[in-house]
């Protein structure tokens, strides 16, 4: 019987035995996502998702340290909820940011971000994996230079998670995005790994959840889910990687062998083993996207007015692209559940979408 | 997300191709987003007989060349003259928001075109 | 058939037709709260949770306005998710805020408010009905007032939407926060209705969802299930307001005709018809806690020792209460499914407990 | 979150009350949470023969106070006088770590009764 009430009912952090269940279950899946990276559960916080992680992040140690340190350095590839944060910290704090540029496979040189470090650095920002081409940075790396200097490093492991190994016992990384949505687990739900010590200054404040290191009522069920989805792609990492890894490369040879005129965008070793980013000469990643979409393939593109946005993918200008070859670009990602034939027609659709669209164009590609 | 006008006339375009000897051409380009037309027209009087095109660009900037050239079919070059984005998009069924420029092009295009014609009426 | 890709396949921004449905769900959810509101649909914002749309309203109005604007009020009584982002207002950029007292009953005077207001004053935040005491605030004379200035005013709705008329056609509210977790929806998801034209510095910055006010993949489980719950509730706001008002005016009856030495904690009619908050003599609230909750039956307190934080309830402070009125208060909820013989056992156990309590104690009490 | 010891300690409190002519007697309490504990003794010798308490505080306090008088009853006076707050928690079977510092109290009282007891021993 629960006559009262439905406030602390609803809300794992009172002290009621009914409310006892959903702080137990929060406390299991924050063993499953500490296991899965190798930290203590103490070092795991739960929140609204990988976007609010990462803005957590830089924002949360930036402003731990803007009496000190106001210089904050990342990438020219990360997402946009690393960058726009930074653009934030330059703007309301007189931070200067440091984006270091990539190379034109889309890998940063460590060596780049070390000539960045400065005294006054207050952090590093990172990612392990790009999310548009699968680019795998040097965090090892990386990582060793930080810690021997002291300085804070922000990983956004959104993309790597599911596929790399990550053990934060052996890389000294002090912040942590995750995700579980690109792990098939629910939306709107991620994960921050904080190590114990780093500097904090917490993005949502209120209520004294989480440690009073991110308050608000818990997603319970969210955060079960999350815990489930992160622990089971772990235990699976080798088999879907090695499948998404067949998959893909078979895919991926089937492309270049038939259809002309087509390039890979960003490094074709350090990568994720589920994605492909080509270029495809003389037609519109837009029109490719919806002539795919129409054969029921989900895919999507660097080029402008795909996103909602008129801006074409700063990801793929970073790599130096030109124009035509960011507005031509084709993202594909393999799935868990994706087969051979999948991949076959996948091949058959596109090869007949790019002969047509190449067709209609005042251009003349390929023939 | 897309009318149905767009899907079929981005799956069945209609008249593409040049006109050999064609009364009058233009190619225009969306200069942010790339997207490229090239329009060819036969005319007699003062209508258009036939407006035929190639287009390199997203799935509206096609389907709107492809509408386009129905809809100018033996259109007076005074009408002609006076498409514009707003009844391009209405004759695809409406675009979403951000693709409603995508008209744009195919209306600029169709104007660059009549504007080099030899000015035979008025 | 979906090949591709769980990427854009869980993401309602994107623009390809398996996530249209996603989309189409959220539309009708912030078509939903909109109407419960009086609001437009594209002035509903789904957040993270009620602590998000607070920390997100404060901060968002005041960082759009700090250039000209460094003053911001609320009032004593606020939850922490308004004042705790109030003093980081004051820590990070030099805001002073006012914090107004309210009196005995547990309302603030609206005058109060008014002799706060200065050319310089960014934004006021005052909660529709208090978490703790239930008092119903002057939102509409404060409203007024804050709209004849020019100033845009923030009210944390969170408990008075299931209870009390929101039209926001009639009263000029800039911003107001909606949890659906209070109103028996899911948990990790709020909404933020943020008025047309009010200035706006986004607290997630990221991708472009929430048409740039909020970035983040949305929950959309979260969404769906908080646009149920809370147009149910609204729907349902007479009927639940009626029930509750009759059993929660029983158990109180009840328990100051039993009871010696009992006191009400905040005002009895501007009181939000399910809360009743009470101050027991000589008896601590943390053993009334455990002592009802062994019972079955849940309930709260605003003595330090019970919220896992060791401050005692700022909200009784504010009343002006004495140590020990707070270290006894005791908060009861009158929910939805509750019955008038819930109340009577409540009653029963609540006394025999206090008398058993109060023979404990070596002072002497009622006897 | 409570042990089963606490809770029926708090049920079921052993030992309330006075002690009508006791060796000695103190009251104490904890100045952040207003608990209060005041307890009753009587000694023979080197021992405690019996403690008697009355207590209001949280129910962590009160389950502290009643184990404690189980604890010291027949308990030599120089044990007694180094029974600490760790000692009564474990006891208790353990305490949340927010409410750790609630044995405290009860440490405190009693050691403060047996600093005034007149100095008999040693
Ligand atoms: C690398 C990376 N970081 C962060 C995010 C943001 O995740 P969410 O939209 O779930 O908040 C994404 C999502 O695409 C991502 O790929
Ligand atoms: C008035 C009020 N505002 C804000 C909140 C914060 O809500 P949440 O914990 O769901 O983020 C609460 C929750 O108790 C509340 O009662
Ligand atoms: S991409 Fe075709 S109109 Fe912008
Ligand atoms: S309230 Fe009892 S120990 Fe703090």
């Amino acid at each position: 019987m629960e006559p009262f009430l439905e406030d602390s009912f609803a809300n794992p952090s009172s002290i009621y035995r009914a409310a006892q269940d959903a702080r137990a279950a929060i406390d299991r899946a924050r063993d499953e996502v500490a296991a899965c990276i190798g930290a203590a559960a103490a070092e795991i916080i739960f929140t609204g998702g990988a976007t609010e992680s990462n803005n957590a992040a830089v924002k949360g140690v930036a402003l731990a340290r803007r009496q000190t340190h106001r210089h904050a350095i990342t990438t020219a590839i990360e997402h946009h909820a690393v960058l726009h944060p930074m653009e934030e910290l330059e703007a309301l704090f007189g931070f200067e940011v440091t984006v270091v540029p990539v190379g034109a496979n889309g890998i940063v040189d460590p060596g780049e971000i070390e000539r960045a470090l400065r005294p006054d650095t207050a952090l590093v920002s990172v990612m392990w994996a790009n999310n548009e081409i699968g680019t795998i940075q040097p965090v090892e790396a990386i990582a060793a230079m930080t810690r021997a200097r002291g300085i804070p490093l922000h990983v956004d492991a959104v993309q790597a998670a599911g596929y790399l190994t990550i053990d934060l016992r052996t890389v000294p990384i002090d912040l942590l995005s995750l995700s579980a949505h690109k792990l098939y687990g629910p939306k709107g739900t991620g994960v921050l790994y904080l190590r114990r010590g780093t500097p904090w200054w917490p993005l949502l404040t209120g209520g004294g959840q989480e440690r009073n290191r991110r308050a608000g009522t818990e997603n319970v069920a969210g955060i079960v889910g999350s815990g489930k989805a992160l622990s089971l792609a772990v235990q699976e990492r080798e088999r879907r990687s090695a499948q998404a890894r067949a998959l893909r490369d078979h895919l991926m040879t089937r492309i270049l062998d038939g259809i002309p005129g087509v390039r890979i965008n960003g490094d074709t070793t350090h990568r994720l083993p589920n994605n492909i980013n080509l270029s495809l000469d003389g037609v519109h990643g837009e029109s490719l996207l919806l002539g795919l979409d129409l054969a029921g393939i989900m895919a999507s593109s660097g080029s402008a007015c795909t996103s909602g946005s008129l801006d074409p993918s700063h990801v793929l200008e970073a790599l130096g692209l030109p124009d035509e070859a960011t507005r031509s670009s084709l993202r594909l990602t393999v799935g868990r559940d994706n087969t051979r034939d999948e991949m076959d027609r996948t091949v058959d659709v596109l090869h007949g979408l790019v002969t047509r669209l190449r067709g209609l164009s005042p251009a003349v590609y390929g023939a | 997300m897309y009318s149905e006008a767009v899907i079929d006339h981005f799956n069945h375009p209609r008249n593409v191709g040049e006109i050999e000897g064609a009364d009058t051409e233009a190619e225009d380009e969306n200069p942010i987003c790339g997207d490229r037309l090239h329009v060819w027209l036969r005319v007699a009087g003062d209508r258009v007989l036939e407006m035929r095109w190639r287009a390199e660009g997203c799935a509206p900037a096609i389907a709107a060349a492809s509408v386009t050239s129905e809809l100018v079919a033996g259109m007076p070059l005074q009408e002609a003259r006076a498409l514009d984005r707003e009844r391009i998009t209405e004759a695809l069924g409406g675009l979403p928001a951000r693709k409603a420029h995508a008209s744009a092009l195919a209306a600029s295009a169709l104007r660059k075109a009549l504007a080099s014609l030899p000015n035979t009426e008025t």
